[in-house]
């Protein structure tokens, strides 16, 4: 299908949920509405012209990597915690690159959003060939970070393969 | 290391923002009269979201979707019917802007029309108000020049 | 259980107050802008609270997302702004401009 | 069945205890840190984690006063704000990391802090 026609169907449906209210008026005031909105800025959601099964795959197997996330966000935030409420503030920040295998632009800001939300790191920049520079608050989560397995679940969502060679 | 301009984390979460920011500005001047919110508000939000295209982006990118043109003319636009609306009120024998009286044309009882009048006076607060936003960040941006800015 | 709901929004106000030091005294304007959005987000929490309280809970669910959605816009902007202005430590008043201003002056 | 609302009340009460705790680690993290840096560290893990589990909390809540279309509505909508904060919270600290960034603060590493 044409993304637009995608587009609209999400935004039509997103404004039967906001409005609440069923009756012709209301409804053809959203069907309005949605048309503006595609025909401004219809091409924006999705990048490819056509919409695939590939999405679909996508979307769902970025679902079933949400629980295994919001797990590493609670463990973040407890690790935090301990840093915080400690009395000396644990602490050893560095600087350090990662030299990441990922190519499709989406799988790489859910790489580093993920990096982001999880244990004492926030992604500083990306550079062109491929480079995260990471920010950690202590070595520990740096050795986290160098045993891939994240990079390998992001890029199984997305259906990438890499190979890590050592 | 350091590039100023393009940064591929905020290109693609606003990418995908954009839409849904524009989908909810229409939605609070649509329900502007049933729930908080309206003409000025939901036009504050559309502004926004061009604002996020300068932003994210560049100001030729957000030119390409909405010309600058189209933003004058929406200017005048959004007056114009809020100033036909009352007007047809004074013709039809009330007070400017009286849109009880409407219900002469419309196939519709007076309580609904007043509701309808009120939506569409509205519609032309939030056009107008959103132009004007716009115009003024175009103007502050580019030095009041409207070439190509840096922002 | 509604007081429990009322307990929450008076301690989210406590943090709000912790964070307007930062924001007040913060030593460089990196640290009042995050402070900033530190406060934002409470705030869409603490209006999403308040509709339990007036029991008016659709309409307080609208008006936080509007402010999600310009905190967010908000913080992009300041950050864009602040990165292409060259020194934000205190007392160091954006030398470069005006070393450009004097040169053509 | 009085049961039930006991356990969802339970419920409710520890994720709106957990939110309040990370929010105020968050807090003292921003206050506490030596470096700019350090600060977002806290703040963009535990303003998100809090505001999660505070409107589910809330979703919870909603749900068990009066289960209704209407009701499930707006739970949808309170779901769309998390959806929306799940995104919008890292992008802005990377935003505001990359501005520190390019404009010349440099990172503290362990030696500094030594000191």
């Amino acid at each position: 299908m044409s993304r637009r026609v995608v587009t609209f169907i999400i935004l039509f449906t997103l404004w039967c949920i906001f409005s609440g209210m069923f009756d012709a008026f209301h409804l053809s005031l959203g069907v309005i509405s949605c048309l503006i909105v595609t025909l401004i800025s219809g091409d924006l959601i999705f990048k490819n012209k056509k919409v695939t099964a590939e999405h679909v795959r996508e979307g769902i197997n970025f679902i079933k990597y949400i629980p295994w996330l919001l797990y590493q966000i609670l463990l973040a935030n407890i690790h935090l915690a301990y840093l915080v409420l400690h009395p000396k503030m644990p602490i050893e920040p560095s600087v350090i690159q990662y030299k990441s295998k990922l190519k499709k632009d989406i799988s790489k800001v859910v790489f580093a959003n993920s990096i982001i939300l999880t244990p004492g790191t926030i992604t500083m920049d990306i550079t062109e060939n491929n480079e995260f520079i990471v920010h950690c608050i202590s070595q520990k989560v740096a050795d986290d970070l160098y045993t891939g397995e994240m990079e390998e679940r992001v890029a199984h969502v997305f259906n990438e393969d890499i190979k890590r060679s050592e | 290391m350091i590039r100023l301009y393009d940064d591929l984390i905020i290109q693609v979460v606003c990418r995908i923002m954009i839409p849904l920011i524009q989908f909810f500005a229409l939605y609070v001047i649509a329900h502007g009269h049933y729930s908080p919110g309206g003409g000025f508000q939901g036009g504050c939000i559309l502004a926004a979201s061009f604002i996020l295209m300068v932003i994210a982006y560049d100001l030729d990118w957000m030119k390409k979707r909405f010309s600058e043109i189209k933003n004058t003319f929406m200017v005048a636009l959004g007056i114009f019917i809020y100033a036909l609306i009352g007007l047809i009120c004074i013709l039809l024998g009330a007070e400017y802007l009286n849109y009880g009286i409407l219900h002469k044309i419309l196939p519709a009882d007076p309580i609904k029309v007043r509701a309808l009048g009120t939506l569409g006076i509205e519609i032309g607060v939030g056009i107008t108000v959103m132009a004007v936003m716009v115009s003024i960040f175009l103007n502050l941006t580019t030095y009041g020049r409207h070439e190509k800015g840096e922002v | 259980m509604e007081t429990f709901f009322i307990l929450t929004i008076v301690f989210l106000g406590l943090m709000v107050i912790l964070c307007l030091y930062r924001a007040v005294f913060g030593p460089t304007v990196m640290d009042r802008i995050v402070a900033v959005g530190v406060i934002g987000t409470k705030t869409t929490i603490i209006l999403v609270l308040l509709g339990i309280y007036y029991k008016r809970i659709e309409m307080f669910v609208d008006i936080s997302l509007a402010y999600a959605l310009l905190n967010f816009i908000t913080t992009l902007a300041a950050a864009k702004f602040f990165r292409v202005r060259r020194s934000i430590f205190p007392g160091v008043k954006f030398l470069k401009d005006r070393r450009q201003t004097n040169d053509s002056a | 069945m009085i049961l039930l609302e006991y356990f969802l009340n339970f419920v409710i009460i520890v994720l709106l205890f957990l939110g309040i705790f990370f929010f105020f680690t968050a807090t003292l993290g921003l206050l506490r840190f030596p470096d700019f840096y350090c600060k977002l560290q806290a703040t963009g893990k535990g303003d998100t984690l809090g505001a999660i589990l505070i409107l589910l909390g809330v979703v919870v809540y909603i749900l068990k006063e009066d289960f209704s279309f209407a009701t499930f509505l707006v739970t949808l909508k309170i779901l769309f704000i998390i959806f929306f904060i799940f995104h919008a919270n890292p992008t802005a600290t990377h935003a505001i990391t990359k501005a520190g960034l390019d404009s010349g603060i440099i990172p503290l590493t362990k030696e500094d802090l030594k000191k």
